[in-house]
């Protein structure tokens, strides 16, 4: 019964994955091919591990696994956030058709000053 | 190496890879291809990630349940990765402007090295 | 690059990775990991906090100075190996302490140590030229 | 008690410089009792030397390599011992009163003691390896002495030559003596003699025989090696007196008189040694008159009488080695009296140009007493041991081997000698007292008691020439001669040829005395522009010195690529020419049966690989890097190696990560403008480091692995380590001797890391500028010391 588990969780695992690399492929910009790698990628990669864990059955495989996942989704989501951050800045250009750039006018991107909210220091 | 168990977890593992190799492949294509830097590095983080996800396969084809720490760490590392070449880009921004950080035209930096003789 | 997310995550990753790595050092006699490979990720432990925190809170974070850990992993390594002259084996043959109380216990050896002076070695060496490299701005 | 004889001088040696400090004037007194204890000590083996027999003394020291401290007194060592103790007493003495204002005398007097222990251990020495290792301390106390005041570059130069020199006679010796234990079967000298014949019709014999006498010419200062004895004129007159007259340099004679008996008598050794012999005699003694400094003239006639020896051994008969004995018994006490007089006249008056010296007998009686009395015995006038050697040479010289040559040049030499002698021992002593930089004084008693009793020992020599033949000549000749023959020196031999022999050098020698002026302006004009071995020596150096920094120049350009390239032109070389040489690499290649995914890794890994090739930016190499690492540890995990893939994971990600850092500090430009030529070129070289490793992998699998090292590892790795990880069992338990130097290198590493930042700090600073415009990253000119374009 486990193996069917695992098996399932795999292949939506790897089909996961599979998205995460068209989406990575096919998409304009850098922003959009950040969440197709993050998001797309970190479910793909929890799952397989989470597979893992279920066709061990050993209680400290589960627990490295699910430590894993844990890792996973906390480096993931901030590893974007800086990535689109630094991109921004570095004035790496939206994709032509995407909306207007809710920051253009706003973000002075040398002194990282938001109107409206001036830096504390 | 044929050690592939039989049933549903074998074609299930085979297609697994098979899509692992697919993902890889096109990361591979955008680490190479992609127009900016940035780019780059998230193709490397992606990387990371098809990484765990074979290291998990394997682990579940082969029973040896020890690989995933390699894919914790795997994990890891990958975000110090990110985390440095992030700053790289952040840094790279706030030096006096100069064009875009890919190659694109880098006229005045080729006249320059020429200048001086082009040798080293 | 003063990312708030970022300063708020590093001390539980950082302290994640130092316990892995730890981990990964002391099942390293029967299982894959090791002092080398601990090392490796101790470094990158250290690496990540230095990069994210500066190198002043690294270096209160690491109290000595890394190529002096560095220096005290080479002196224990040594150490282990000097150890076997006292029972009259050669250089660096393992030496094994049975505990009375817990007859099948077998890890308490100068190995272990050697090994945990390897990975003294390798994080203060690393840790040593990571932050050299950041300090010399 | 030998080995404690031997090594008492080293021992002293240690602590002359306090006893200097603590005694004061009295160091000399106080030091030279040690060899006069040894002169005692070997005395007391003359009774049973000269009646045949032998004392050994042998402890174990590298004993698998059958190496033997041991020692081997007979007629020729011990005669040697005598003359190095004994005249080594007097010299300690002299020299503690010639330098009792110099600041470091506790220093000179250490060296000449430690030299006095050398010699006396390569006199002594049986086993081979032991002779050799004394021959080098001599060379090395014999530089020390010769520089010794090294603020002069003049003696700096004249030590390194001599060390050169004779080093390089070592060196050669070290090989020959090496070859002659093989052929002779034995290290010990004493035993290898006696297998002569063994010896002489060995394969090797001739190459044993080349090797010796390079050696032993070097040392001797023959023919072509000449040039550096007059050079080690620089050193103070005590060391020229002991080591460059009585002892050092006739340790090339000693060595050729101690293997006589094994590789002597064939008509090449002959012939060689007569030849080399007779032509040192005369370049010796015809460079002594031209000279006229002291110690020049005399530095000369050592060279001349060293030939003189050399020339005596190569005879070979009875008579011959009977003459050379007594010659150099003889020569040792004149000599080393005349230097020691000349270094009193040097001491007194501050010069030692013979023109600028005369009419001293007044101030100096006691010394003008000595330097007379060794002059005659060195002329060769009756009484004196030295007339009985000249009888003897000319007794050899009528032998059967081309008799009229060499009688011919043994009687110009022993002319020239004669003048010299009485050039020296009167000359500036006699007529009208010529000013002088200091006003002529008498030394201390230290100045005049060495040469004294050395010139009176050669007239008392002279006179019991029974004595000295039977007890000390005698002996020596059996040790060289290989067998006891009956030894008796006389001073009256009837009215045969070698009298007359002798009347006509005298004669000879007048006439060239009365013409020395004349003579040596003549020769002085003729010699000084020839082309000497001396500067050939300098030449030699120089040519050496240029060919090392052009080749460095060439390679040590500066530039890290330059050194990539040629570390990866060499390797390549080194897989793939012997595959091109051999040819048939038998490589069964065949599709390994694996699954598909592996070969999709493979491809990913050759795109990661291609693209570093292909792209120009630095950034996408580092990261097409990491693609390839990744690749390389998937490829490791599928064939179940996890360590490896965990190490290799860890390493590349933290190298990339480092990279960054790097890339973000140092002015590099970001992209690589090599141009495409070149680029193909380092693509063509990385293939085909590739492709020979390839190759080499390929050339290995294809053949049966040899398990055996695995199966001892998996078979033990849990009963004695108690691991179950046998790659870590490995590293840290089994190899761990391996490890702790690895991380040894770790620690350096970082380290040596640290120290180049912190150097390198500056030019790091620089990179606060827009990183773009700085050149490449060449390194800092302050490393390099070269101003980078």
């Amino acid at each position: 019964m486990t193996e069917i588990i695992a098996g399932v969780l795999i292949l939506i695992g790897a089909f996961f994955s599979l998205v995460a690399g068209i989406g990575l492929f096919r998409l304009p910009d850098v922003y959009l091919r950040m969440h197709a790698a993050t998001k797309a990628g970190t479910l793909g990669g929890g799952l397989i591990l989470l597979a893992v864990a279920f066709h061990s059955e050993q209680i400290e495989v589960i627990a490295r696994a699910l430590a894993g996942i844990v890792f996973l989704l906390i480096t993931a989501p901030i590893g974007a956030h800086l990535l689109g951050r630094a991109g921004y800045i570095a004035g790496v250009p939206l994709w032509s058709k995407s909306g207007e750039d809710a920051l253009a006018g706003k973000y002075d991107t040398q002194s990282e000053f938001l109107e409206g909210h001036p830096p504390k220091s | 190496m044929d050690v592939l168990g039989s049933s549903f977890l074998d074609i299930s593992t085979r297609i697994a890879l098979a899509s692992l190799l697919v993902a890889f492949a096109l990361t591979v294509y955008r680490l190479v291809r992609g127009p900016s830097f940035a780019d780059r590095v998230v193709a490397l983080d992606m990387l990371m990630l098809i990484g765990i996800g074979f290291i998990g396969v394997m682990a579940v084809v082969t029973s040896e349940y020890n690989y995933i720490d390699v894919g914790i760490a795997l994990a890891l590392v990958g975000f110090l990765a990110t985390v440095a070449f992030a700053r790289y880009i952040y840094r790279r921004a706030h030096l006096p402007k100069d064009d875009q950080l890919d190659e694109v035209a880098h006229a005045e930096e080729r006249e320059q090295y020429r200048e001086q003789g082009g040798r080293s | 690059m003063n990312s708030l997310i970022l300063k708020t995550a590093t001390p539980f990753l950082v302290g994640l990775t130092v316990l892995f790595s730890i981990y990964v050092l002391l099942r390293g006699h029967n299982v894959p990991g090791g002092g080398f490979i601990g090392g490796l990720i101790g470094a990158s432990a250290f690496a990540t906090y230095t990069i994210n925190e500066g190198v002043a809170a690294t270096r209160r974070a690491m109290v000595f100075h890394p190529v002096s850990i560095a220096g005290v992993g080479l002196f224990i390594a040594g150490l282990s190996g000097v150890a076997s002259l006292l029972f009259g084996d050669a250089f660096m043959t393992g030496q094994w302490w049975f505990p009375s109380f817990a007859p099948d216990l077998k890890y308490l050896s100068t190995v272990v140590l050697f090994d945990i002076g390897v990975y003294l070695v390798v994080v203060g060496a690393i840790v040593a030229i990571i932050i050299g490299l950041e300090e010399s701005t | 008690m030998l080995l404690a004889g031997v090594l008492a001088p080293f021992v002293l040696a240690v602590f002359a410089p306090t006893v200097k400090r603590v005694a004061g004037p009295a160091t000399g007194w106080l030091l030279a009792l040690l060899p006069a204890a040894l002169t005692v000590y070997f005395a007391q083996f003359i009774g049973t030397v000269s009646s045949g027999g032998t004392i050994t003394f042998s402890t174990p020291w590298v004993s698998d390599l059958s190496i033997h401290l041991s020692f081997y007194v007979d007629g020729l060592s011990l005669l040697f011992a005598l003359l190095i103790s004994g005249i080594g007493t007097f010299i300690v003495l002299y020299a503690a009163t010639y330098l009792a204002k110099h600041a470091d005398l506790g220093r000179f007097l250490m060296f000449i003691l430690m030299f006095m222990g050398s010699m006396l251990g390569l006199v002594l020495a049986d086993n081979v390896v032991t002779l050799f290792v004394f021959w080098e301390l001599t060379s090395i106390t014999s530089f020390l002495l010769i520089g010794f005041n090294h603020a002069s570059p003049r003696s700096r130069r004249a030590a390194l030559q001599a060390l050169v020199v004779t080093g390089g006679g070592g060196l050669a010796l070290l090989a020959g003596l090496l070859l002659m234990a093989q052929a002779g079967g034995s290290m010990e000298l004493s035993t290898l003699l006696q297998s002569g014949d063994l010896l002489r019709d060995h394969p090797h014999y001739l190459a044993i025989l080349i090797l010796v006498l390079m050696g032993a010419f070097t040392k001797s200062a023959q023919a072509p090696f000449h040039f550096w004895l007059p050079n080690a004129m620089e050193a103070p007159t005590p060391v020229s007196a002991y080591l460059h007259s009585a002892t050092m340099v006739k340790a090339g004679v000693y060595l050729l008189a101690r293997v006589n008996p094994g590789l002597g008598g064939t008509e090449i050794w002959q012939t060689v040694l007569v030849a080399f012999g007779a032509v040192t005699f005369l370049i010796g003694a015809v460079l002594a008159i031209r000279n006229t400094d002291l110690k020049l003239m005399l530095a000369q006639t050592t060279v001349a009488s060293l030939g003189l020896l050399v020339f005596l051994i190569g005879l070979g008969e009875e008579v011959a080695l009977e003459a050379a004995m007594a010659y150099l018994f003889a020569h040792s006490l004149f000599k080393g009296a005349l230097f020691m007089a000349a270094g009193s006249v040097d001491h007194g008056t501050g010069t030692r140009e013979i023109t600028r010296l005369s009419g001293l007998g007044k101030a100096m009686p006691i010394t003008f007493a000595a330097a007379a009395l060794a002059a005659v015995s060195m002329s060769g006038l009756p009484p004196f041991i030295g007339f009985i050697a000249k009888e003897w040479v000319y007794k050899a010289t009528m032998g059967d081997f081309w008799p009229l040559a060499i009688t011919g040049v043994a009687i110009l030499g022993n002319a020239l000698m004669f003048a010299v002698a009485l050039l020296v021992g009167f000359k500036p002593f006699l007529g009208r007292q010529s000013e002088t930089p200091k006003h002529p004084h008498e030394g201390g008693p230290g100045l005049w008691l060495g040469p004294v009793t050395l010139a009176a020992l050669g007239l008392l020599a002279g006179l019991f020439n029974g004595l000295s033949g039977g007890l000390l000549v005698g002996p020596a000749v059996w040790a060289v001669a290989g067998e006891q023959v009956s030894v008796d020196l006389y001073l009256w031999g009837g009215f045969k040829t070698p009298l007359f022999l002798s009347l006509a050098t005298i004669a000879l020698g007048i006439v060239l005395l009365w013409r020395s002026r004349a003579i040596s302006s003549t020769l002085a004009a003729t010699f000084d522009r020839m082309w000497g071995p001396d500067r050939g020596y300098d030449q030699f150096l120089d040519l050496l010195i240029g060919t090392a920094r052009t080749v460095t120049a060439r390679l040590q350009t500066g530039t890290l690529r330059h050194y990539l390239l040629v570390t990866m032109l060499i390797v390549a070389a080194v897989l793939l020419l012997p595959v091109a040489q051999m040819g048939d690499l038998d490589i069964t290649f065949r599709i390994p049966a694996t699954d598909f995914y592996i070969f999709g890794i493979a491809a990913l890994a050759l795109a990661g690989g291609f693209s570093i090739a292909v792209f120009r930016s630095r950034l996408i190499a580092i990261l097409s890097m990491g693609v390839l690492g990744v690749a390389v540890a998937l490829v490791f995990l599928l064939f179940s190696a996890p360590d490896l893939a965990f190490t290799q994971l860890m390493v590349e990600t933290l190298s990339v990560v480092i990279l960054a850092l790097v890339i973000a500090r140092l002015p590099i430009y970001r992209s690589d403008w090599r141009g495409w030529p070149r680029a193909v070129r380092d693509s063509i070289i990385a293939g085909a480091v590739g492709v020979g490793f390839t190759l080499l992998l390929l050339s290995i699998t294809s053949r049966t692995l040899d398990l055996a090292l695995s199966e001892y590892f998996a078979a033990r790795s849990y009963t004695e380590a108690y691991g179950r990880n046998i790659v870590n069992v490995i590293l840290v338990d089994f190899r761990a001797l391996d490890t702790f130097g690895e991380i040894a290198v770790v620690v350096i590493a970082g380290v040596a890391v640290l120290s180049l930042l912190a150097m390198g700090g500056r030019s790091l600073a620089g990179a606060g500028r827009a990183p773009d415009s700085a050149p490449d990253s060449a390194p800092d000119s302050a490393v390099t010391g070269k101003e980078t374009s």
